[in-house]
């Protein structure tokens, strides 16, 4: 299984991300310099991450323009996983490639802690590995986490299962004190109508190892490996089928 | 070569007393610098004495103090003197420290000022070869109850967040004090860790002639002109006016220039590489020369700038942020433009590296300055000054603090540790962390909020762990004590953790050293901290002088941060300072004693300071510290915590309250004959809580 | 050839939750600037460019605008031109 | 008592190293807008008050500048105040 790591000028969880996916989860992972036009045919593309050209402007608003993200998205066109992470959370939203924005967070404060995010869609590929209702311990590190779309926007988002992580309390409960950011609705993290790309502010890559607290984060790897899985033996039986 | 010495250049001021003495040069010093160069200086000749021979850059009041600190052990590779100190940590790995202050522009533009901070000291380390893996900062203010502190400490919080939270660096740690000694005045100290492989540790040296000399990364403008001179005196109403222009951070920028750096380093196309930190390109290119006792000779109009008409004096004193200077090898500069265009920086060519060992600084070819390297590093006239204690302070160390105790603690220590709980000094400081990302790049196994911050070292077994100490207060009744005291802690800390002390790096911050009182202080606890590190075995590697910290109130309390680096050798063994398991057997490790003076306590509820600072054995602290270090070590115990402000019952609140998601109760039984103030408030050192299973 | 400076004034569109917005309205009243109502917070950007006439400069202002400064989901901007050579 | 409503323009002081206005600079370029020259990144707060007169509408928006908005060291504002009542 092949992970390209895209790593913009000022992305700083390139490394997380490199590091779960080759040793926790055992995936040939690559970074990928933004300016590079093609990607190296992977199975799935993380956006890791940081302060792409330092938030100057949006946030990602000026990475989305790199080279690289036409192949993403047609990478992501063709049914590619494309996982992004904090800052590629909100890369994939200012490339339209997910609906809504992150704006400034509500107490206008940076927040580095850890908080609790409740799984509200376990039928995906990112997280079925997860139950519903499942609450996980991650962190968050971010200035700009405040989830906003459209009003029938967030109404779809919800209804169709476009949401699929919430922040709550530790028991699973939503309330304001949960919320790091001020997200509407709690909101943590999103998935595209496709199914097949997502955005979450949370770091799950951070909590893959019981020395560092928490693994709670693995699930997302080890559902996407599930799925690529998958996907290349059905792939190998129709092949061989035909043969 | 030899040129004919630089003739002054058309549009410099005339060199008049007046403009000398602005320049914080005593006309001894003049002299000196007139035999030096056997003729008058030229103006641009003058900016650069004046910075090199400024207390930040020349140390002339602290030289003769440092020179008695301890800075040798078997694990030191690289002791004062670079841009960061290096230790060995084994399994082929080292470890590059070093702490910075930026108190002056930070009392200016906190946010500003504390960003840069961090910029400047993430760069020593990452010049020497080494990742940057940590930032701890240390920070005081006045009181919070003002409007203007409560400004300063919103900017320089955000400021350290934003820093290091957009390179990418963890916090793993401070301290947070206030007190009107540093109402005017903040101290902002801030220490950043780096990891290498021994072997690719480099020096900044600029060594061999007709190597190339390039300037990397932002271009020059006219910021911060004269900082280091700035930060070389007190901050007055007269010298507000004439202030630097503020320096502006762009971490971005900073964190395209580690990894370009780190990749040049590793390429063998360069042979030294160093931040234009304080006094610029003056002080970077030659103190470089220096090291490797070359010259060197470079042209001003080649620096790319960002303001027009800028003159050799500017864009050699310029402090302008992410700026690196160079020394190629020769035939390589190609390569090395290249790696750093890959990184989308510039570099340009601004000069090399000479035999002669003179300073030469053209313009457009045009010699302006050209002063004997050496005399101009080290040359520097270093002061031993008259020192004597205050009387003020010798009254109030000798105060009896029974006196003071009307019985608070007796009659209701509820509502005392309440109090004390609840008071900016010991009140848990999440609002402050909570701004920084402690956690990315996946290493940090105790964060913020424990006894000392400890990270893994991938590829081992072996964990790093650093803590930043200093209580002021103790320093302010009895600065050798109080320094024996910082380090003392500081090493507590991180046993607490189960991490064996290694080295340290200090921030002397102090008053103006012509004061005899203030001279005093310094001498006194460098003396103090020099006798604890060698009993603690943990030499001083990197440093740092912050001196004239005053303000129209007057002096700050001496304040000699203590950053110190530890190594846990087994990662699965380390502690936290949280209880763990109900049940679990609680113990204290060390003695009570009847000690009230400079405690949290008299302060909080009578607001007095006063008394002797707490009694410090260093032997049995040395004891203490193994046997924490053996009990740890063996896995026998769950937590452990340091007493420290507040005393016992502050201490093990905190052991109980430490993860709000769970909450412990206590019941503790002491047999101490002792009052309750000394005995529940009281700030005895060489004490460490434990909890270990009940079996 | 001609030189303009353009001023853009970006702000967040009518209708959205201005959260920065929100907390310097709170923190204007309590420093007792009670009269204070619907802060809103936006950027502003000058900048200078070359352009054949002023029409030419405000098509190129726009598609800056629309391409990169502003945010097309949440944010409104106004383009302000002043020839100056 | 009158209304107004308040446009502050906050823009980095003259000289200062402005990052956020050099990145972007660089994307526009990169986006093939070469033309593009000296951007500097600034705020813009609209808001309304209430004041007897322009006049003190003004002093009330400069004290608010000047405590709040902007900030003293680093940044120049300039405000442009509008009757609507
Ligand atoms: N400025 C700061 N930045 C990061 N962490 C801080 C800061 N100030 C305090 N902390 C953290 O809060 C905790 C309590 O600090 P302190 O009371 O000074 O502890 P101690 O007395 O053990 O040295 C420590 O873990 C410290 O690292
Ligand atoms: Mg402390």
């Amino acid at each position: 299984m092949r992970i390209a790591i895209i790593t913009f000028p000022g992305s700083n969880c390139d490394y997380d991300c490199y590091q779960a996916a080759r040793h926790v989860i055992g995936a040939d992972a690559r970074y990928v310099w933004h300016r590079e036009e093609a990607l190296p045919e992977p199975d799935i593309v993380v956006l890791p991450g940081g302060f792409s050209y330092g938030d100057y402007l949006r946030a990602g608003a000026i990475a989305r323009f790199s080279p690289i993200m036409n192949a993403v998205s047609r990478f992501a066109e063709e049914g590619g996983p494309v996982l992004g992470i904090c800052n590629g959370f909100q890369i994939l939203c200012e490339a339209g490639m997910l609906p809504g924005t992150l704006l400034r967070n509500a107490s206008l404060k940076f927040v580095g802690r850890k908080v609790y995010v409740r799984v509200e869609n376990d039928d995906t590929m990112f997280t079925s590995r997860y139950r519903d209702g499942q609450v996980l311990a991650l962190h968050v590190a971010h200035g700009m986490g405040n989830y906003v779309a459209d009003p029938d926007v967030i109404s779809e988002l919800e209804a169709d299962g476009g949401v699929v992580f919430r922040y709550t309390d530790a028991d699973g409960h939503v309330s304001d004190d949960a919320n790091p950011n001020g997200a509407t609705n709690g909101i943590a993290g999103v998935i595209n109508a496709a199914g097949n790309v997502m955005g979450l502010m949370p770091h799950p890559e951070r909590s893959v190892e019981a020395l560092l607290g928490s693994t709670d984060g693995r699930g997302i790897f080890e559902s996407l490996r599930d799925h690529v899985m998958g996907v290349t033996s059905a792939a190998l039986t129709a092949t061989m089928g035909r043969g | 070569m030899t040129t004919s010495p630089p003739a002054p250049r058309p549009g410099d001021p005339e060199i008049t007393s007046a403009l000398v003495a602005e320049h914080g040069l005593s006309t001894e010093e003049y002299d000196r610098i007139r035999g030096v160069l056997g003729r008058e200086p030229t103006y641009t000749e003058l900016g650069l004495f004046s910075a090199l021979w400024s207390e930040h850059c020349g140390y002339k009041n602290s030289k003769p103090l440092l020179r008695t600190l301890p800075t040798e052990a078997p694990w030191v590779l690289q002791g004062p003197g670079e841009n960061a100190g290096v230790i060995d940590i084994g399994d082929g790995f080292a470890v590059a420290f070093k702490i910075e202050s930026h108190n002056h522009p930070s009392a200016v533009e906190p946010y500003q000022g504390a960003a840069t901070g961090v910029g400047g000291i993430l760069r020593d380390v990452f010049t020497m070869g080494a990742r940057p893996i940590a930032v701890l900062d240390s920070l005081r203010f006045g009181s919070l109850t003002r409007p203007r502190v409560r400004y300063l400490f919103a900017g320089v919080v955000k400021g350290v967040g934003d820093y290091g939270n957009c390179v990418g660096i963890p916090n793993l740690g401070g301290e947070v004090y206030f007190d009107d000694a540093y109402e005017g005045n903040p101290l902002v100290n801030a220490m950043a860790i780096g990891l290498l492989k021994t072997d690719d540790l480099i020096r900044a040296n600029a060594s061999g002639p007709g190597n190339p000399i390039l300037a990397v990364g932002a271009r020059t403008g006219r910021d911060g002109i004269h900082g280091a001179t700035f930060a070389s005196e007190e901050l007055t109403e007269a010298n507000q006016a004439r202030r630097p222009q503020v320096q502006v951070g762009d971490p971005f920028t900073e964190k395209l220039l580690l990894e370009a750096s780190l990749e040049l380093i590793k390429s063998g196309h360069i042979v030294g590489i160093q931040d234009m930190g304080a006094a610029g390109l003056a002080s970077s290119s030659t103190e470089m020369a220096a090291r490797a006792g070359t010259g060197v000779d470079i042209d001003t109009s080649l620096m790319p700038t960002r303001e027009t008409g800028m003159t050799p004096y500017e864009i050699l004193l310029s402090e302008s942020q992410e700026r690196m200077l160079v020394v190629a090898k020769q035939g390589h500069e190609k390569d090395v433009v290249r790696i750093l265009e890959r990184w989308e920086l510039n570099a340009h060519v601004i000069g090399h590296v000479t035999d002669d060992g003179l300073y030469r600084v053209r313009e457009n070819g045009v010699v302006v300055a050209e002063i004997p390297g050496e005399p101009l590093v080290d040359g520097c006239p270093t002061y031993v000054r008259e020192a004597r204690e205050s009387e003020e302070i010798i009254r109030l160390r000798t105060r009896d603090t029974r006196e003071i105790d009307r019985g608070a603690a007796a009659t209701n220590p509820t509502r005392v540790l309440m109090r004390l709980l609840g008071a900016p000094n010991i009140a848990s400081k999440r609002w402050v962390y909570d701004q920084y990302d402690s956690t990315v790049r996946s290493n940090t196994v105790v964060g913020p909020g424990g006894d000392a911050g400890v990270l893994r070292v991938r590829g081992t077994h072996k964990g790093i762990a650093a803590t930043v100490d200093c209580n002021g207060r103790y320093v302010y009744l009895n600065p050798r004590r109080g320094g024996m005291i910082a380090v003392a802690e500081a090493a507590r800390n991180l046993v607490c953790v189960g991490a064996r002390p290694r080295a340290v790096t200090d921030n002397l911050n102090f008053g103006n050293p012509l004061k005899p009182e203030v001279y005093y202080q310094m001498k006194e606890a460098v003396a103090g901290i020099a006798e604890a590190c060698r009993v603690l075995e943990t030499p001083v590697v990197s440093g740092n002088v912050s001196l004239y910290n005053e303000s129209p109130t007057g002096a700050i309390y001496p304040t000699p941060v203590i950053g110190m680096v530890g190594i846990v050798e087994n990662i699965d063994r380390v502690l936290g300072m949280g209880f763990r398991n109900t049940g679990d057997i609680i113990v204290l490790l060390g003695t009570n004693t009847d000690e009230l003076g400079g405690s949290e306590y008299l302060k909080v509820v009578y607001g007095e300071v006063a008394g002797d600072a707490p009694n410090v054995d260093l032997s049995a602290e040395k004891s203490l510290h193994n046997a924490m270090l053996d009990l740890a070590d063996r896995g026998m115990l769950q937590s452990a915590h340091d007493c420290a402000e507040g005393g016992l019952a502050v201490a093990l609140a905190e052991c109980a309250m430490s993860d709000h998601a769970r909450l412990f109760g206590i019941e503790v039984k002491l047999s101490d004959a002792l009052d309750a103030a000394p005995l529940l408030f009281g700030e005895a050192q060489g004490r460490i809580i434990a909890t270990c299973e009940a079996s | 050839m001609s030189a303009f400076t353009a001023e853009v004034r970006i702000s967040p569109r009518a209708g959205l939750l201005d959260p920065e917005g929100n907390a310097v309205q709170g923190a204007l009243h309590s420093l007792g600037f009670d009269g204070v109502e619907g802060v809103r917070m936006g950027r502003l950007i000058r900048l200078r460019l070359e352009a054949d006439s002023l029409e030419s400069a405000r098509g190129t202002a726009e598609a800056m605008c629309k391409q990169l400064l502003a945010n097309p989901v949440t944010e409104d901007f106004e383009i302000h031109l002043e020839d100056i050579r």
